[in-house]
């Protein structure tokens, strides 16, 4: 029994058949890659995960329980962390406000109304922040202004954000789209270094062929909404369904 | 000291040296003096200075910190006053019971437009909360009439039951026999000062509802809005509920502005329907972008210019520049008041509307940018001086612009 | 030390000559005072609060002409005016009890927080005695009653709402204004010869307390006469397009339209009513009429040659042939190149009123200045032998009854005079209850002492 | 059934005000992003457009008439306008009669102008501006526009005519069966509504049809890509500024004759025009047009007395009761795009 546990889910757009009969195990502390070639739905079937696209039917199970119908940040209290294709930070804020604001949701749930404590008072959580940005090397830069960080670093700060929510399970939604090769291998390392030194389950979303034999467990490939083959790596490379469905755009 | 760091306490000391200065500051010019015409040290200003700084502190709680531009803010302040010389008729001419039900009435009433308007975002949030706001005025100018005697504004008439006046209760707004619009006079030179009651009274409340918001800026829940504002599906996908945090905020805005239509009433028991009109609730988001959103001082700043404006130029008549410009000769002095006509007394519009454009247009911060623009010209010439050591600042790493100041 | 209610200035303002009160170095001053804003130096300040932006601009525009034309002819320049011809000779154009009166002015917006803020600034900061102006009812009432709490004299301008004096009449206010009981007691006998007493009225009424109260009166005098009362409804204030309240009118078998407008909503109602060809009409067998209660002649300028035969009244109007009406336009007309309006006149003639009366009480205390205006009678001022009723502090004189004239010659004359109604025919009794009946009192006249 | 017929009349000429005034400021927010707060300051002007057009029209010299005299006993001095000496009153007087047709001549190019220049000179240092700078500056000038023809033309209505030809209604009534008088429609009213069709119909087709309107419908649509093909879209945005201007401008020319002008219809206009807008859907010009007319239909049907006599002010507040119920049901009103200014 793993921890997310995606059975039968089905999701239309019209007459288009985004998802069909999709059923998905992830094992807990593993990292599970879901590959697949452009419009195979592997957005879709994370936005179901998520809470932000509900599926026509079939079930999605974690940690024991429904996540069907619940808002995006009642899925995320109970455990899994998202992170976006582009970087979702809060911009106007401070690097360290940013990483804060994941600490305060973590303790104090959906919503609390501390209007008349003070973030500078709150020593624990900024404590546990510091250290949070001092694990990913960006401790030098928490006085900055979060949209004034390079592109790397906004990927990096995203996942501190993440990470310090201590979540059961991180959704990463093609970490390195768009990356030049120095800054994918650099996630790359940042992804195996919290994977070594954390216990965390992964789920990924890629196209990026090396970075997702880097740091695998499990693959499953989708294609056309279903998926094709699930197995480890190494079994993956050679197999011939997948290379039919990657046919001329082996490395995306 | 009060729960704040050691440059926010400073900060909040200057605020309250400066409120409560307010009515000799405000009276740079003797008397008698051909610029008295600027002087603004007179209780009715200076309440308004403060009442209106309440409102735009309020109103900057929601649409500074969070982003969401009501445009319907004044039906608070309406509900705000209604309350309160309703509570005159009922009651009794003390301020108390009227502004605590104000404050009440309207996070109520907040809470209910809030709920609603908060659906949606963005414009469509700004036109449900303008939709509101013009039918409760609307609907109080004319066919609620009996609740709020329309057009004339709702008063006190001598046949209201006010069950708790006393024999020698006095007969208009007080806060326990202290008079609201009894002041204190002095005279020093040829400078006359007025102490009001009314104004102390106010200015009271204004520097709490500062230190309110001082406080909630520096909280976590203050951080929560900023970021709202910021990236909302990162807010979600962090596992927080942006609704009730944007609806605690509006609800909060509201209860200012409440409060804010409370002290207006309570300095003088007559309420308008025009309180209401969305007029108002422009002039309040006029105050607090013209004096910088999202920054604590800039409000307040928004609010004392706007309504300098209003009661200052409008003043200035031919009659009055004819006296400025006396010493010129005849000819030259009727050209420059010409010239200067079109744009005070009833052309004051028109002074304030270029002044708009050009803050918006020179300072995109405000006028609190401004000052920021100006104290740093001011720093740079000290560092100059203080040798190399302190050019270094430029290189740093751009640290983010601190909300407050 | 003093203790004021309301602010008082112990020094003068006198330009740009800083006088005694520079030179002593007194700290704390202290000079107790009788009443609030008594004047020590030898000026006295009027505040005159008129519309300066807003819809009424032009209006307050021609009352501010007027008041200012009215210090000038109280402190003795210009040819006199009205002072000519007034019949109480107690002013002599040397100012008001040897003092100078200077004036400051104020902006209501026509809304009555602008106006009150206005007010009070005027009160606190110039020191003002008297305050005077306004163009809307609303406003009046609003400062009316700011006026009686500060403890000085509010000498109205145009209010023509009932409640003014009515219910809520106060101490410190005067009026000298007619109202919509008085329009509708002149208009109704001229109504009854022009279009007899087999009409059906169709009311279009401004949803506010002006509009109910005159809309109130006109039905009660047109329902003596044995006019039906169709409809009345309820228009919201500043529709601009009246389009949807005045189709159905034709078909409800009304043939009369009554509009309770004023300003902007009366032109844009009227020249919609008209477009409509409402008065191109028959019904009932009669031709269809439009009547607009209250006139004033920046609105008929504006509703253009749309007035033509409507009828209406008015306070006053600068075509009459008395003496006092022509000294006042030849007055006004010099300085101003045009004839005053009805609202400059009675803005002109409060003026006049307030300084004459601290003349003959002898102070400038609001209780000795109430006191010598209730029951004061007078003429000369272009309305016939007028009475300021102690009870409720409202003029009784002549009242207008006009008509849109047919050839006007000149932007000025589009109204011509149909009849002088006598002031006998517009009398009531203090309780009447449309004016507040029993319950309505003055209060106690305040001197903020 | 003649009760709501003859509203539905009514409705359509209110209707076709809002419509045009959305139109232009969809036009505005659709092509440059821009809220456009002095959009109303356009539709007033090109209302004085038409007040100085019969000013123009109407200038005079004068001319002593000793047989009458003024208010202050002289000889009457009676202005006698150019036009009427020059071509005969006859002839002269049809001209100025005419003065709100013959405004358009005016006001194209002179909204045009204005126009360009508001774009030129402030509105393109907005493009990047939050939606709040953009509101404050262009209230701003609105401020500016009205305080400006304030101190021209004076604070109180201006009547300005339509030509007698169309004064007086016709009866659609007695066309339809019903009885005479029962559904009267002034011929006004009728010419502003086939001229906004003209104009509405007008704008979507040069959209449609010609190469420049499908530039800037792609553009609309995604800005960047547009500029990435290599076409200077900024000119063409602000030849839509312009565009947009002129549509308010006659708008305001065409509707003097129903509404004396005065300075501060701009404001009256600009709320209203902005829950149209925002009804319609922010950005949707089809969207903008059809709440335009709903509103002003559902508007006239709420000043029924039937209707008020159940809900007394609904007529007040109609308008911004169908506002919120259009948005909490359909979230980005009418016809909205995703997506647009929901931030």
């Amino acid at each position: 029994m793993g921890i997310l546990e995606v059975k039968g889910v089905n999701k239309r757009f019209g007459g288009l058949q985004a998802l069909g009969d999709v059923n998905l195990s992830v094992a807990e502390n593993t990292v599970h890659a879901i590959i697949g070639p452009n419009g195979a739905g592997k957005s879709t079937l994370l936005n179901c995960l998520v809470g932000k696209l509900i599926p026509d039917t079939g079930s999605v199970m974690f940690d024991g329980q429904s996540v069907l119908g619940r808002k995006p940040h009642e899925i995320n209290q109970m455990g899994i962390s998202r992170v976006f294709q582009t970087p979702e930070i809060f911009g106007d804020l401070t690097v360290l406000e940013n990483v804060l604001i994941p600490c305060f949701a973590k303790r104090d749930g959906a919503f609390r109304m501390h209007a008349f404590e003070t973030v500078a008072h709150e020593r624990d959580i900024v404590a546990k922040a510091t250290q949070m940005l001092d694990d990913v090397n960006m401790a030098d830069k928490k006085d900055m202004h979060a949209a004034s960080l390079s592109r790397g670093d906004k990927r990096r700060l995203e996942m501190a954000m993440c990470l310090v929510q201590e979540p059961k399970l991180l959704l990463l939604d093609e970490p390195t789209a768009g990356m030049a090769r120095a800054d994918t291998n650099n996630t790359i390392d940042l992804l195996r270094e919290i994977k070594e030194k954390r216990d965390i389950t992964m789920a990924i979303i890629e196209h990026d062929m090396h970075v997702v034999f880097s740091l695998a467990d499990r693959i499953t490939v989708l294609a056309q909404g279903t998926p094709l083959v699930e197995d480890i790596p190494e079994k993956i490379k050679g197999h011939p369904k997948v290379q039919e469905a990657y046919l001329g755009q082996a490395h995306g | 000291m009060f729960g704040l760091s050691s440059k926010d306490t400073r900060f909040l000391l200057i605020v309250v040296f400066l409120t409560l200065a307010t009515p000799i500051l405000l009276q740079p010019f003797p008397e008698g003096s051909s610029l008295a015409q600027f002087n603004a040290g007179y209780p009715d200003l200076m309440q308004k200075f403060a009442i209106f700084g309440i409102f735009a502190i309020g109103f900057n709680i929601l649409f500074g910190l969070t982003g969401y531009l009501s445009f319907g803010h004044a039906a608070f302040l309406g509900v705000g006053s209604y309350t309160v010389v309703w509570m005159y008729k009922l009651l009794g001419y003390n301020v108390l019971p009227g502004l605590v039900l104000a404050v009440i009435v309207s996070a109520l009433f907040a809470l209910l437009i809030g709920f609603i308007s908060l659906r949606r975002s963005g414009i469509y949030f700004s036109i449900l909360t303008l939709a509101f706001a013009q039918m409760s005025y609307n609907l109080a100018y004319s066919v609620l009439t009996p609740i709020t005697n329309g057009e004339t504004g709702l008063q006190v008439y001598s046949n209201d039951p006010q069950i708790l006046m006393g024999e020698n209760s006095p007969t208009s707004p007080h806060l326990f026999g202290i008079v609201m619009r009894e002041s204190t006079q002095f005279e020093v030179g040829g400078w006359l000062f007025t102490l009001n009651n009314g104004y102390y009274f106010c200015a009271v409340i204004a520097i709490l509802a500062f230190y309110l918001s001082l406080r909630i800026f520096r909280s976590p829940f203050g951080m929560m809005l900023r970021a709202i504002k910021t990236n909302q599906t990162r807010m979600n996908y962090t596992g927080l509920n942006s609704r009730p945090y944007t609806l605690a905020a509006f609800v909060i805005s509201g209860m200012y502005a409440g409060l804010a239509g409370g002290l207006l009433a309570a300095m003088d028991p007559l309420a308008g329907a025009e309180r209401m009109q969305w007029t108002a609730s422009g002039e309040v988001v006029l105050m607090t972008i013209l004096g910088g959103a999202g920054t604590l001082m800039g409000p307040v700043l928004g609010a004392g210019f706007i309504k300098y404006f209003e009661n200052i130029f409008s003043k200035i008549n031919d009659g009055v520049l004819h006296a400025w410009f006396a010493f010129l000769p005849d000819g030259l002095e009727d050209l420059v008041v010409a010239l200067i006509h079109p744009f005070v007394g009833k052309g004051w519009h028109l002074t304030l509307g270029i002044l708009f454009m050009l803050v918006v247009i020179f300072l995109p911060g405000g006028l609190v940018e401004g000052g920021q623009r100006i104290a740093r010209l001011f720093r740079s010439k000290k560092t100059k001086t203080a040798g190399p050591g302190g050019r270094n600042r430029d290189h740093q790493p751009k640290p983010a612009p601190h909300v407050a100041e | 030390m003093t203790n004021s209610t309301f602010t008082r200035r112990g020094v003068l303002k006198t330009g740009a000559v800083t006088g005694a009160g520079l030179a002593l170095p007194t700290i704390f001053t202290s000079s107790a005072s009788a009443f609030t804003n008594e004047p020590t130096g030898n000026t006295v300040t009027f505040g005159f609060n008129v519309p300066q932006t807003g819809p009424y601009a032009e209006e307050g525009l021609d009352e501010l002409r007027a008041q200012e034309l009215a210090v000038e002819h109280i402190n003795g320049i210009g040819d006199g005016g009205m002072l000519n011809t007034f019949t109480s000779k107690a002013l002599d154009g040397t100012g008001i009890l040897g003092k100078k009166v200077q004036f400051v002015t104020g902006d209501t917006q026509t809304k009555s927080d602008a106006a009150r803020a206005a007010a009070k600034s005027m009160i606190e900061k110039d020191g003002v005695v008297m305050i005077n102006g306004g163009s809307s009812s609303g406003v009046a009432v609003a400062v009316q009653s700011l006026c009686q709490e500060a403890g000085i004299i509010f000498m109205a301008g145009l209010t023509h709402s009932n409640d003014t004096t009515g219910k809520d009449r106060k101490a410190n206010g005067f009026r000298h204004f007619f109202n919509a009981y008085m329009s509708g007691a002149a208009l109704a006998p001229v109504l009854e010869k022009a279009y007899g007493t087999e009409r059906r009225a169709y009311h279009l009424t401004a949803d506010y307390t002006w509009g109910y109260t005159q809309q109130e009166s006109i039905q009660s005098f047109t329902e003596a006469l044995g006019w039906q009362t169709v409809n009345n409804v309820l228009t919201p204030v500043g529709a601009g397009d009246f389009s949807s309240y005045i189709a159905p009118v034709l078909n409800s078998g009304a043939d009369v339209l009554i509009l309770n407008h004023y300003g902007g909503d009366m032109v844009n109602s009227l020249t919609q009513a008209v477009q409509f060809g409402l008065r191109d009409k028959q019904v009932n067998g009669k031709n269809f009429e439009i009547v607009v209660p209250l006139y004033s002649e920046l609105m008929a300028e504006g509703a253009g040659e749309n007035i033509k035969g409507v009828f209406g009244s008015m306070n006053w109007n600068w075509q009459l042939q008395d003496a006092g009406t022509k000294a006042f336009v030849q007055s006004f007309g010099q300085k101003y190149g045009r004839p005053p309006s009805n609202s400059a006149h009675t803005c002109y003639v409060q003026t006049l009123l307030y300084a004459d009366a601290v003349a003959r009480a002898g102070s400038f205390n609001p209780c000795a200045v109430a006191e010598a205006l209730e029951g004061f009678e007078f003429d000369g001022m272009g309305n016939g032998p007028t009475l300021y009723r102690a009870e409720d502090h409202q003029c009784f004189k002549d009242v207008l009854v006009m008509k849109g004239a047919e050839n006007p010659t000149t932007p000025f004359d589009t109204l011509e005079v149909v009849e002088i109604t006598p002031r006998a025919q517009v009398e009531y009794a203090p309780n009447h209850p449309m004016f507040g009946g029993d319950e309505a009192s003055l209060g106690q006249c305040n001197s903020g002492a | 059934m003649d009760a709501i017929l003859l509203q539905i009349l009514n409705g359509l000429d209110k209707g076709s005000a809002y419509a045009l005034i959305a139109l232009g400021l969809t036009l505005i927010f659709g092509t440059l992003g821009v809220v456009n707060f002095a959009h109303g300051a356009l539709f007033m002007i090109g209302a004085f457009c038409a007040v100085t057009m019969q000013r123009i029209l109407g200038l005079s010299f004068s001319q002593v008439d000793p047989t009458k005299t003024d208010f202050l006993g002289n000889p009457l001095k009676v202005q006698v306008p150019y036009v009427e000496s020059w071509f005969g009153p006859e002839v002269g007087g049809a001209i100025i009669d005419w003065s709100v047709p013959i405004a358009i001549v005016m006001a194209i190019p002179v909204m045009i102008a204005l126009g360009f220049a508001m774009e030129r000179g402030l509105i393109k240092h907005f493009y990047k501006r939050p939606h709040a700078d953009q509101i404050l500056v262009t209230f701003g000038l609105a401020i500016v526009l009205q305080e400006i023809v304030k101190y021209f033309f004076g604070a109180n209505p201006i009547q300005t005519g339509a030509p007698d030809m169309f004064a007086g209604s016709f009866d659609f009534g007695v066309l339809m069966g019903f009885d005479p008088n029962v559904i009267i429609y002034p011929y006004w009213r009728m010419v502003y509504f086939l001229f906004a069709l003209v104009i509405i119909g007008g704008v979507f087709a040069f959209l449609q049809f010609t190469t420049f309107g499908m530039v800037v419908r792609a553009g609309m649509a995604d800005r960047e890509t547009v500029g990435l093909l290599g076409i200077d879209i900024d000119r063409r945005f602000t030849i839509m500024f312009g565009l947009a201007a002129a549509v308010a401008g006659l708008a305001g020319v065409m509707y003097t004759p129903i509404l004396s002008p005065n300075y501060h219809m701009g404001m009256d206009f600009l709320v209203l025009s902005f829950v149209v807008v925002v009804v319609g859907g922010m950005g949707s010009l089809p969207g903008a047009v059809l709440a335009g007319f709903l509103l002003g239909i559902l508007q006239s049907f709420a000043s029924m007395n039937e209707i008020k006599s159940i809900i007394p002010g609904i007529d007040q507040v109609i308008i911004y009761l169908i506002a919120i119920v259009i948005l909490l049901t359909r979230p980005r009103g009418l016809m909205g795009r995703k997506g647009v200014m929901e931030d």
